[in-house]
Order: structure tokens, then sequence, then C-alpha cells
């Protein structure tokens, strides 16, 4: 019963949601709302993987935009100044990301709980500043990134890269959710409730830990081409430490035990910043506190978990309803 | 680097460091309470700091019961900020109430640039004794500089003798050690936390007044001094305030050095580079420790 | 229910909270975010949209503040006086944060959604390069008000972009020439290392040469720093005869602060257009007394000689300005917007009836580029087909700090 | 000693200056039940703990099925095939029941990341095994009816008995069971003593710390007893029962 619940919930969220993301990007919808669901759809990239690596494995990690900012540069850099195709552009920054992060992942998963947060922040900080130093463009970025394109076919305006991102974010969702309940997922949500116990039942901890910050930092760093080949413009300022911090905060507004909360996730700090808030001026980010705030407070596990409860307790309301007219009907 | 010169990167590291330990010790005091990582601590030090001037130049207050106040007022904010942000969850988890304090900052830096007369303009209180410089031992010292030491040293001291010898100090250690035995002996977990974020909160008004003569403070510059004092009590393993200050002292020092040793004319430009590796070597080194330390307890 | 009547606590909390910041801006005399336009005796026509994407809040909101400010006082003047030809003009303001992307989604909400005739800002350099895609390929003209040269250079991939601010390639030769007929050749250089500093200290390095000039010692710090003692004693181990410090106000009035700790009495102090406002000096205090400043000559207009050609529009728009916001208020930022949204206007003025969305802005682009000399608050333009930003020399005066006054220094 | 599955010789744990476990020898047989007793404090979690790897010994050398241990990691020796249960039982929390036996296939299986993201082939033959097998271990323990509940909204000895059903499903040759009897009644104790008698009969070697003395010597083929880190005792129930440096050991302490 419960497990029937669980699923025909399941199919009408996904099922919904495939039919706002195809509705959205066409001419009855007003055209900037292109722009902004591609933004959610690119941060909502790298909110899943971190969804899996906190919500999952219960590892922090405060310096994500580091890895999205990474996959931004190469990307812009390669394909800019280098003339290199931007799909192989991306790849190689996806496979430069992927070694880095499982290079500073042993070291760094010794660490354990805010040890873990101070390290990965501090690695976002070195990592921040050095885009503002070393990287072509300094502190005003890179400017004139060509779009991705398939032969002659190319993402050159909002509604053909929504298709794109959304896309790209649609694969990172589905393998997500196959990972999650799969052998390996299993053996991630085994290391969040005890390592002891995982080690006791042969999962190897210290391994599973770097593969799937490996796998997110592969995600931001997608994340991030999809960025840079998009608004064409990439500077540091977007992968500043505040940015690593408001990835943990759309994972966690979603729901961290879900990989489908992170569109939630995403989709609400995104609307909130760039549509929902823009008419109330300086008092813009008083509301935006308050908003993070009260959602914590009366939706602690998060949107998604929140919907699911409130759709769970209508239905309950419904079947009483409908058992209340049943036995009137009966009496009459 | 002469002897003066050096003399002179020490005392400014110095400086820099007793700010970054201060508002460390706010994360430590929180985070060992409530396992909570306040992200609105910075938010505290920019409140105080933003009060100090207000009371002094808009509502004419003398400079000493101008700072009492500052430093009362914000720890009234922090209360309330408990009781109503963070009590009132009653079910989150740890990562939904620090989520709840990245709002809170939000918030506040929101409010201090909206409530203040002043808007978002950079204010800076007067000096508490003065701007002429002291040399001592071939360098020159702000005096706020000493004053900014000496409230560290004194804090520190005082927070260490509370936590050692008062009740609700020992009270805030046993339920630093484990929340579950303190609660078996009577020590309520919420009223420590309330007493926490009072202290927390404290401690963030006292650096504010104390170090804004001098570092300047403008509505949005707490998300930064937040994180430093995080790395900083980080630096000191989270655990009692000298260990804290020594965080602090460490990480000003580092970065003061830095830029006095010449290895190039970018030197200065890699400084907060450097202070960040050498807080990754710390923690890394470290880490064997804390594990052995961990399977033993 | 314990719960609930917390909520309501804070609720109350925060409403009297606003409510205190409210009164403090009426004092003030604010008006609302979006000004109404005022009805008229004759039929309003539609309103003519204008766009303007500010920094209102984060690190650089003292630039977006009085920008905002010049912008809502400029289209109540202009509704005022029965509107262009008729049309009421309508300002919508929006909040960058200093956030690129931002930036970019708040453009194209003003190009596809408000159907704005021209844009206006981004307060900063980052931002603005951001944008220069999204306009070019929409083909919307937009103003820029940030300070980087870069923005409107390379100018055949600039159609659609102007810019009012004085770059840094106008500012640093008055400093340089000073330092030449002062007879000083050792000089050091202090910079933060956002846009605007990096953008000074290259040039800063780059001219040296060709004034005779040594650069002794080159020291940068974050926008975080609390403390520029360290690299200030690193220069001071260099004796330079004058330091020029390249940022904006907080990290500049700690460098006049700890040169004055390190008692460095007698090396001369330069800085940036950056800080060419009222609350630098404020907050600077005695620190900053004596600190050599080349901007605009909004700061002065009083002083500005009474045939200069700028004298009249900087003396009304200083009285303008200040007589809303208070005594003293003004600085070179808002004087930035006057110049952008005036072209704007200019342009309205003499677009034709009854053209098509890309028409007018094409015609207001136009306009613009042929608009000839334009005599503005932050000098004299010129802006021609090579040029979107069209300064030349002559419009920067050298202030010194005297008193926690603005001085022109001589 | 070949019928030794687990050996040790002179293994020793100290932490700082105390000493937990002080050279210990012994030698467990294949296809028995052998208990390991003694006063609190007596060493018996830590030699536990060293035998599965949780932390390194100080000195000394373990066995396993002849092979020397002490290198391998705690995992890689549940992968040989030594499995355990905790005091504290430490279920998954964040899983339901059977996900919880599903996880203790873990070293038994064999798809990664790549075949679970793709869901290829491999990952459906896998994990229909691996869903049936552990259906089975949890019958086993008789919580079938309860697979789709959350682990931990089992009452306390349902959850020592699921605890159990998962260190079996990684389908070990030794389980080492700590404190398997605390905290449940004597229904549920008799039913503990059944289910570790049907281990053995699997063909699977136990070793089992508890403090239950009736428990002990009820099921127990071998016992080894242990005061203050040192084997002090060993022999059959009735040899230990008698044995006075035992009783010496027990009287030393204030407790039952």
């Amino acid at each position: 019963m419960l497990e029937r619940v669980k699923r025909k919930w399941y199919y009408s969220v996904i099922v919904s949601l495939l039919v706002l993301l195809i509705v959205i990007p066409f001419d009855w919808f007003p055209g900037h709302y292109t722009t902004i669901m591609v933004l959610i759809g690119i941060n909502t990239m790298v909110t899943v993987g971190l969804c899996l690596l906190l919500g999952y494995t219960g590892q922090v990690s405060l310096g994500h935009a580091a890895f999205y900012g990474i996959g931004a540069y190469f990307s812009a850099v390669l394909s800019k100044t280098y003339h290199l195709n931007p799909w192989l552009a991306m790849l190689i920054a996806a496979i430069a990301t992927g070694a880095f992060a499982y290079v500073i992942g042993y070291p760094i998963f010794r660490l354990k709980g805010n040890y873990l947060a101070v390290a990965t922040l501090a690695l976002g900080v070195i990592v921040y500043i050095l885009f503002g130093k070393l990287a072509p463009g300094g502190p005003d970025g890179i400017a004139g990134i060509p779009n991705l394109s398939i032969g002659g076919f190319a993402f050159d305006t909002w509604f053909k890269r929504y298709f794109l991102v959304w896309g790209f974010c649609l694969v990172v969702l589905l393998i997500s959710q196959n990972i999650v309940n799969s052998r390996s997922g299993r053996a991630l949500r085994a290391i969040h409730g005890s390592e002891a116990a995982a080690e006791s039942i042969g999962i190897n901890v210290d391994r599973f830990k770097v593969k799937i910050f490996v796998l997110s930092c592969v995600y931001a760093s997608l994340a991030g081409s999809l960025l840079a080949h998009s608004m064409a413009h990439i500077s540091p300022s977007s992968f500043d430490p505040m940015v690593s911090v408001i990835v943990v905060v759309m994972a966690v507004m979603g729901g961290l035990a879900s990989i489908w909360g992170a569109v939630f996730g995403a989709g609400i700090v995104v609307m909130l910043k760039h549509e929902l808030l823009l008419g109330f001026g300086e008092l813009e980010i008083i509301i935006y506190g308050l908003i993070l705030m009260l959602v914590m407070i009366f939706m602690p596990e998060g949107l998604f978990v929140w919907l699911k409860s409130s759709y769970v307790k209508l239905k309950e309301l419904y079947i009483r309803w409908r058992l209340g007219q049943i036995r009137r009907g009966a009496e009459t | 680097m002469s002897a003066d010169q050096f003399v002179q990167y020490f005392i400014s590291g110095l400086t820099m460091g007793s700010i970054y330990a201060i508002v460390g010790l706010g994360f430590t005091i929180i985070y060992a309470v409530t396992r909570i990582i306040n992200f609105a601590q910075g938010e505290f030090v920019m409140l105080g700091g933003m009060l100090s001037f207000y009371l002094i130049k808009s509502a004419g207050i003398p400079l000493a019961p101008a700072l009492i106040l500052s430093v009362l007022i914000t720890v009234v904010i922090g209360a309330i900020m408990y009781l109503l942000a963070i009590r009132t969850a009653r079910h989150a988890s740890v990562v939904s109430l620090i989520i709840i304090t990245i709002g809170a900052a939000v918030f506040f830096r929101g409010i201090a640039g909206e409530i203040f007369p002043w808007g978002v303009d950079i204010v800076r209180p007067p000096y508490f004794t003065g701007s002429q410089s002291i040399a001592f031992l071939g360098a020159y010292v702000h005096p706020q500089a000493f004053w900014i030491i000496g409230t560290t040293v004194v804090v520190m001291i005082l927070l260490h003798l509370f936590l050692t010898y008062t009740m609700v100090g020992k009270a805030l250690k046993a339920c630093a050690i484990s929340p579950v035995s303190a609660s078996m002996v009577g020590i309520n977990p919420r009223t420590m936390a309330l007493i926490a974020f009072t202290l927390a909160a404290a401690l963030g008004g006292i650096s504010g007044v104390v170090m804004a003569p001098l570092t300047l403070m403008s509505y949005s510059s707490g998300f930064m001094l937040g994180l430093k004092g995080f790395v900083a009590a980080s630096i000191g393993g989270f655990k009692s305030p000298v260990a804290t200050v020594i965080g602090g002292f460490t990480l000003g020092i580092v970065e003061s050095l830095a830029v006095g040793i010449d290895w190039g004319p970018f030197t200065s430009a890699y400084k907060d580079v450097i202070a960040m590796t050498v807080l990754l070597l710390i923690l890394l080194i470290r880490s064997g420790r804390l594990a052995e330390e961990e399977r033993m307890s | 229910m314990k719960k609930y009547l917390m909520w309501a606590l804070t609720l109350t909390l925060v409403l009297s909270l606003l409510a205190i910041g409210g009164i403090g801006c009426e004092e003030e005399g604010e008006e609302e975010p979006t000004p109404t336009p005022e009805v008229t005796a004759t039929p309003v026509k539609e309103a003519y949209k204008v766009g303007a994407i500010l920094d209102l809040s984060g690190p650089c909101s003292n630039l977006g503040i009085p920008e905002e400010r010049t912008a809502e006082m400029m289209a109540d003047q202009v509704n005022a006086a029965g509107g262009i030809n008729g049309h009421p003009l309508e300002v919508i303001i929006y909040d960058t944060e200093g956030d690129s992307t931002k930036s970019v989604t708040l453009v194209t909400k003003l190009i596809e959604e408000d159907e704005v005739l021209a844009i206006i800002g981004p307060s900063r350099s980052g931002s603005s390069g951001a944008v220069i895609d999204t306009v070019t390929t929409s083909e919307i003209p937009i103003v820029s008000l940030a300070a980087a040269r870069s923005i409107v250079v390379p100018v055949e991939e600039r159609y659609w972009v102007f810019k009012t601010p004085q770059t840094e390639y106008e500012i640093i030769p008055e400093i340089y020439t000073y330092l030449q007929s002062a007879d000083i050749t050792d000089v050091a250089i202090i910079s933060d290392t956002g846009g605007f500093g990096v953008a000074g200290r290259t040039l800063c390095n780059d001219l040296a040469d060709d004034y005779g000039i040594t650069i002794v010692d080159d020291q940068t710090f974050a926008d975080a720093d609390t403390s520029m003692i360290s690299q200030m004693t690193h220069i001071k181990g260099e004796n330079p005869q004058a330091v020029v410090c390249w940022s904006t106000d907080k990290g500049s009035a700690i460098v006049a602060q700890d040169m004055k700790t390190l008692q460095m009495d007698d090396v001369l102090l330069f800085m940036s257009h950056g800080v060419a406002n009222k609350a630098f000096v404020q907050a600077g205090g005695e620190a900053v007394e004596g600190v050599i400043i080349p901007a605009g000559k909004l700061l002065a207009a009083d002083e500005v000689p009474a045939d200069d050609p700028q004298k009249e529009v900087l003396v009304s728009y200083r009285d303008d300005y200040e007589a809303i916001y208070g005594a003293g208020s003004i600085d070179t930022f808002g004087g930035h917007c006057y110049d952008g949204l005036s072209w704007v206007i200019m342009a309205l003025e003499e677009m034709p009836e009854g053209l098509t969305l890309a028409d007018a802005r094409a015609f207001i682009r136009d306009a613009i580029e042929d608009m000839g000399t334009f005599i503005g608050t932050g000098g004299v333009y010129n802006i021609t087909a090579e040029d979107h930003l069209g300064l030349g020399t002559g419009n920067v005066y050298m202030y010194e700090i005297v008193n926690g006054e603005w001085v022109w220094f001589k | 000693m070949s019928e030794s599955i687990l050996e040790t010789r002179g293994l020793s744990k100290a932490f700082g200056g105390l000493i937990a476990v002080d050279k210990v020898d012994m030698a467990v047989e294949t296809g028995k039940i052998t208990a390991i007793i003694g006063p609190n404090g007596a060493g018996k979690t830590t030699l536990f703990n060293l035998i599965t790897g949780v932390y390194p010994a100080s000195s000394g050398d373990i066995f396993f099925q002849g092979k020397p241990l002490k290198k391998e990691h705690a995992h890689t020796r549940a992968t040989l095939g030594i499995a355990r249960t905790f005091q504290n039982v430490l279920l998954f929390g964040n899983m339901t029941v059977l996900e919880n036996i599903m996880t203790g296939q873990h070293p038994r299986s064999r798809y990664g990341f790549l075949e679970s993201a793709f869901r290829l082939p491999k990952a459906h033959r896998e994990e229909e095994t691996i869903s049936l097998n552990a259906m089975k271990y949890l019958n086993l323990v008789g919580l079938g009816m309860h697979a789709e509940q959350n682990a931990l909204s089992l009452p306390l000895g349902q959850q020592k008995l699921l605890a159990i059903a998962r260190a079996l499903a990684t389908e070990p040759k030794l389980v080492l069971l700590d404190e398997p009897g605390a905290g449940l009644n004597i229904l549920e104790k008799r039913e503990l003593s059944d289910l570790i008698h049907r281990i053995r009969d699997m063909g699977i070697s136990v070793i089992l710390v508890e403090h239950d003395m009736p428990l002990v010597m009820g099921i127990a083929e071998w016992v080894i007893v242990l005061d203050t880190g040192k084997k002090i005792a060993e022999g059959t129930a009735a040899q230990i029962q008698k044995d006075p440096k035992v009783i010496a050991a027990y009287l030393g302490e204030d407790e039952d």
C-alpha cells in the first residue's frame, strides 16, 4: 500500500514535471522564462551532485562552486582561446574536473563533518582566487564564448539552449535515480547510516566517498560548461564561495534525500532570485532571507518531502470523505 | 625582511588574528553545544559595528555606553534569532538548521542595508583612544590595534574561566561533550543552546564594536568576516577558547607574513591562497590523529 | 500553538523594523521604487520604457543606489514637464546584486517582457561584460555605467554598447603628468583584486615608462581584508615617493589609515576616481586628509569657473539631487547615470512616432552615436562610431581632501 | 590446528598507556560456536574490533583460514568471509528492512556505478539475485513480513535479528556476534539461541561475546575467558564453570 502510494505519486510528479518542461519554452510563456529555466536546469545539475554527496552519502561539500567553475573555465578557454570544438572542450573539462576531484578526494575525505566542510570551503576559496589571478580575463572574466552546435545547428537562442540544457539535466537526473536504487546507491546510503557498519559488510568506504565525489564534481563541471556556452560570458564572481553555499541551500531546500528534490530546490532559489522578488527593490534580500528561514522551519526536510507528505495527507482526507459518503449512501 | 619589519608584520598579523579569533569563538561555542555552523556569526559582528556607529553618530550617545548598548542589542538579536528561527524548527536536522542560519544572515544583511540612515555606505565609528600610532619595538601600532588584541585576550580568559568555574559554564561543556548524558543529569540542552547563541552574539557584538574603527564596516562585511572566523575556529579544532584564539593568531600571522616574505612581485596577491593552503595542511596532518581520537571514544 | 505565537511576534518585529526603515526613508524624501507616470492634461500617450539594471545590493551597492536615485529623479522631472513629446517616461529598475548571471536574465527580461527601448547599466565591469552578448544579439542599445575600457573596445564588436564613466585611461595620465612635473619617480602601487583594481594596476604599470616613473612595489589586497598594514609595511620598505591606490571606498580608506599608522607622512597618496563620493571622506575621517584624487568636476561644482561649458549642468544636477537626498549627498556615480539617461532621453526626443520596437531601438542607438557634442557631468562627450565613450582629456580635476571637503588641487 | 578458522598469536592493542588486549593467543575451531566472556572492560569488544579490522593491532598476528589478516582493511576482511554485528546494532536507519539486508550482499555482487547508471543487463541480473537472497535471509530470521518497513521502526529484539541477517547476507565463513542477547526477553533469547544453532548448522563458525551466562552455557561449544585484556582460561562450558581463575575474576567484580 505504502509502496504503491509512493510509486503513484512518483509518476504523477515526474509526468507533470515533464509536461511543464515541454510547455514552458514556447511563445505563450513570456520570453525570459526560457532563460530562467535554462539557469534552473544548470543549477539542478550541480544540486543533484550535491544531493548524492550530502543527502545520500552524508558528506558535505562547501566548495562545489570550484568544480562548477573549473568546468566553465576549461570550456571557455579551450573553445575560445584554443578554438577547440565546444563539445570536445566540454568533454576535456569534465575529465579534468573528475581527475582533479579524484586526486584531492582521497586526502580530503580523511576529514569528517565540519572539518570536511571547512576544507572544501578553503578549496573553493583557493580556486576562486586563482580564477581571478591566473585565468584569462582576470576578474572581468571571458566574453564571447562560442555556442555549442551539432553539425550546422547552433544552440544560439535561449529556446534552443533550453532543450539542450534540460536534455542534459534529465539524463543526469535519470542516471542519479538509477544509481540511488542500485548496489552502489545502497552502499552510499550505508555510509551515511554508519561507516563502521558499512565497512563491516565489505563496503570500501573511502573509495565510495571519492567515487561519488568525483561523479558529483563531473556533474558540476558539465553544468559549468553549459553555463559558459549558454551565457557566452563567465567571470570568477559566478563561482565565489557564496555560490557553493547557495548550492547547499538549493539541495536542502529541495529535499536532500531525493534526486527530484534538486529540481525543486534549484527551481525555487533561482526563481526567487531572478523573478519572484524583483518588484521589491532593496527589500528583496530581506524577503529572500525570511523565505529561506520559513521554508526550513516549516518544511525541514525540504519542499519535495513536504509536497509528498501533503499529497499523502490530502489523499487520506479524500478517502475518508469518500468513505463517509459511501456510509451515508448505505444508510439512506 | 628587517627585524623592524618582521615585528611590524607580526603585530599586524596578531591584530588581524585577534579579529578572526574572536569571531571564531562565537562559532566554537555554538558548534560545540548544538553542532550548528552558524553562518550568521559574521552578521552579529557587522551589527555590533554598525550599531555602535549609529548610537555614537546619529543618536549622540557617548562612546562607552554606546559600545555597551551595541553589544546588548546584538545579544538580544542573537537570542531572538535562536528563539524564533532555531528553536521553532523542532524536527529539523542540523543541515536544515544551518540553512536557517544562512537565511538569518541574509535577512540581517538586508535589514542593515535598509534601516540605517547611511544605507549601504561604509562607516567608521570613532577610535577609542585617538589615532596617533605608537612606536613599539621598532614598529608602529595603531592604538585601536592594542584594543583589539587586548579585548581578544581578555575575552578568551574570561570565557575560559566561565567554562571552567561556573555552573552554567560547566553545563555548557557537558552539553558539548554529550547532549544525551547532559540531559540525563538534568541539564536542558535547549536552554544551553539559547545560552550558546546569546554568548556567541555577545562575542560577535564585542568584536564588531572593537574592530569597526580600524577595519571599517558596511552592511555587507559580515559574510567574509564570518568565513575567516570559521577558519580560525577549525584551526583551533572547535575546542577550547584558547585553542580557537591560537587558531586565529595562526591565520592572521600566516596572512601577514605571506605578504612580508618576498618571493616575487605578486606575493600579496596570493596571501589568501597561502593562508587557505596552510589551513588545509593543518587539517590533513591532524586528520590522522582526529580519526584515532574518534575511535578511542 | 506556541510556534504560531512566536511567528506572530517575529512578524510584528519585522514589520516594526521595516516601519523604522520606512520612516527613515521618508525623512530623506525617497520615492517609491518605480515612479508612476504623471497624469497630464493632454491625452496620455504610451509610456517610453527604459530599463536600468543596477547594483542595488551586493559589494558595489554604493554605486547602484545613487544611480537608482538619479534615474528616479530624472524620470520625475521629465514627467512633471509633460513627458517626452507627450510620452511619459518610465524607468524600470532591477537589482543585479552584482551578479553577472542575474544581469543577463534581467537584460533578457527587460528586452522580452518589459519591451524597453534602451537599457542603462550595469554598475560594474564584470556584469557589463556579461550582458554584451545578449544585447548585441537582441539589438538593443545599452549605456553601461561601469569603468573598464574593455566595455566599449573593440568598437566593432560593441555596436550596441556605450558607456559614460571615465576609465583609467583618462585618470592615470593625469596623475602621472603631475608626478612628472613634481619630479617624482619612485612610485608604489596598491590595488584590490577586483576588476577595477586590476585594470588600474595594469595601466599604472604599462604607462610608467612613458612618464619616467619606476614602480618600486606592487601590492594587492582582497575585498575582505581588514588591514593593509602588511602591504603598506612592504611598500614602506621600498621607500617610494608616492603611492597610487586603486580601489573602492573601503579598501582605500584602510590604506590611507594604515599609511598614517606607519607614519609615512612624507609620501604622497593618490587614489582612483572610484572613491569620489562623500561616504569615503566621511568614513576615512582624518586619515584621508591630504589624499589626492583625480575625478570628474561634479564634486567641486562651485569651484568650476563660470566659463567652463560644464558649469551649468554640474550645478543644476547637483542642486536637484541634493534638494531631494540631502546636502553633500552628491557623488560621481549618480552623475554617470545622469549622463547615460540624458543620452537616451535626447534620443527619445528626436524619435518619430509609430516606429516598431526594433526600429525604435535602432533609432536610439543611431541617435546616441550621432549626438555630436554632449556636455554632461562626467565631462564633454564627443561620441563617434569609433569611440563609444567619447571623452578626451581636460574633463578631470585633481582634488585634495582638506578638512573633509573636496578641494581643487592645483 | 587444521580445524581452526581463526587464530591469533600474541595479539595486543594499546590505547595510549591503556592495554586493552594483552598478548592473546587463541584458536577458533571451524564450524563451532565459540563464546568469549569476561567481566566489563575485559577487552572483548576490542578483540572483535581487532579481528574485523576496525583498528590495527599494536602487535601480534591474526590468521584467517591460515592466511595472515593483519594488513587487510576492514572491508576486505568482510569480503574474505568475516561478518559481525555490533553491540549498539548500527542498522542503516535510512533504509527499509529489506534494503538493509540487500546492502549486506555487497561483497557477493559486482556491478558498479556504470552498470547501475545505465541499467545494463548485468545490473538487472545481479539485482534479481540480490533481492532473492535477501528475502531468504529475511525469512531465516523471521522478518519476512516487515520487509518494506523502515529498519529503525522495528522493536529492539527484531532490530538485533535484522543485524544478524545483514551480517549473514555477506555470506560469511565466520560471524562475530557482539552481545546479541542484551536487551532481549526470555522468549526472544530462546529464539536467538535457536537461530545461532541454525547458523552453525549452515556451516558458519560463530564467535559471540555475551554477558548472559545461561545463554552462553546453553549454546557455546567452546568458551574463552578474558580478564583485563588477557586470556585467563578456555575450555568447554562445564570446564569453565569450575575454573577457579574464572570464578575469581567474576567475583572480583561487584556485578552478577
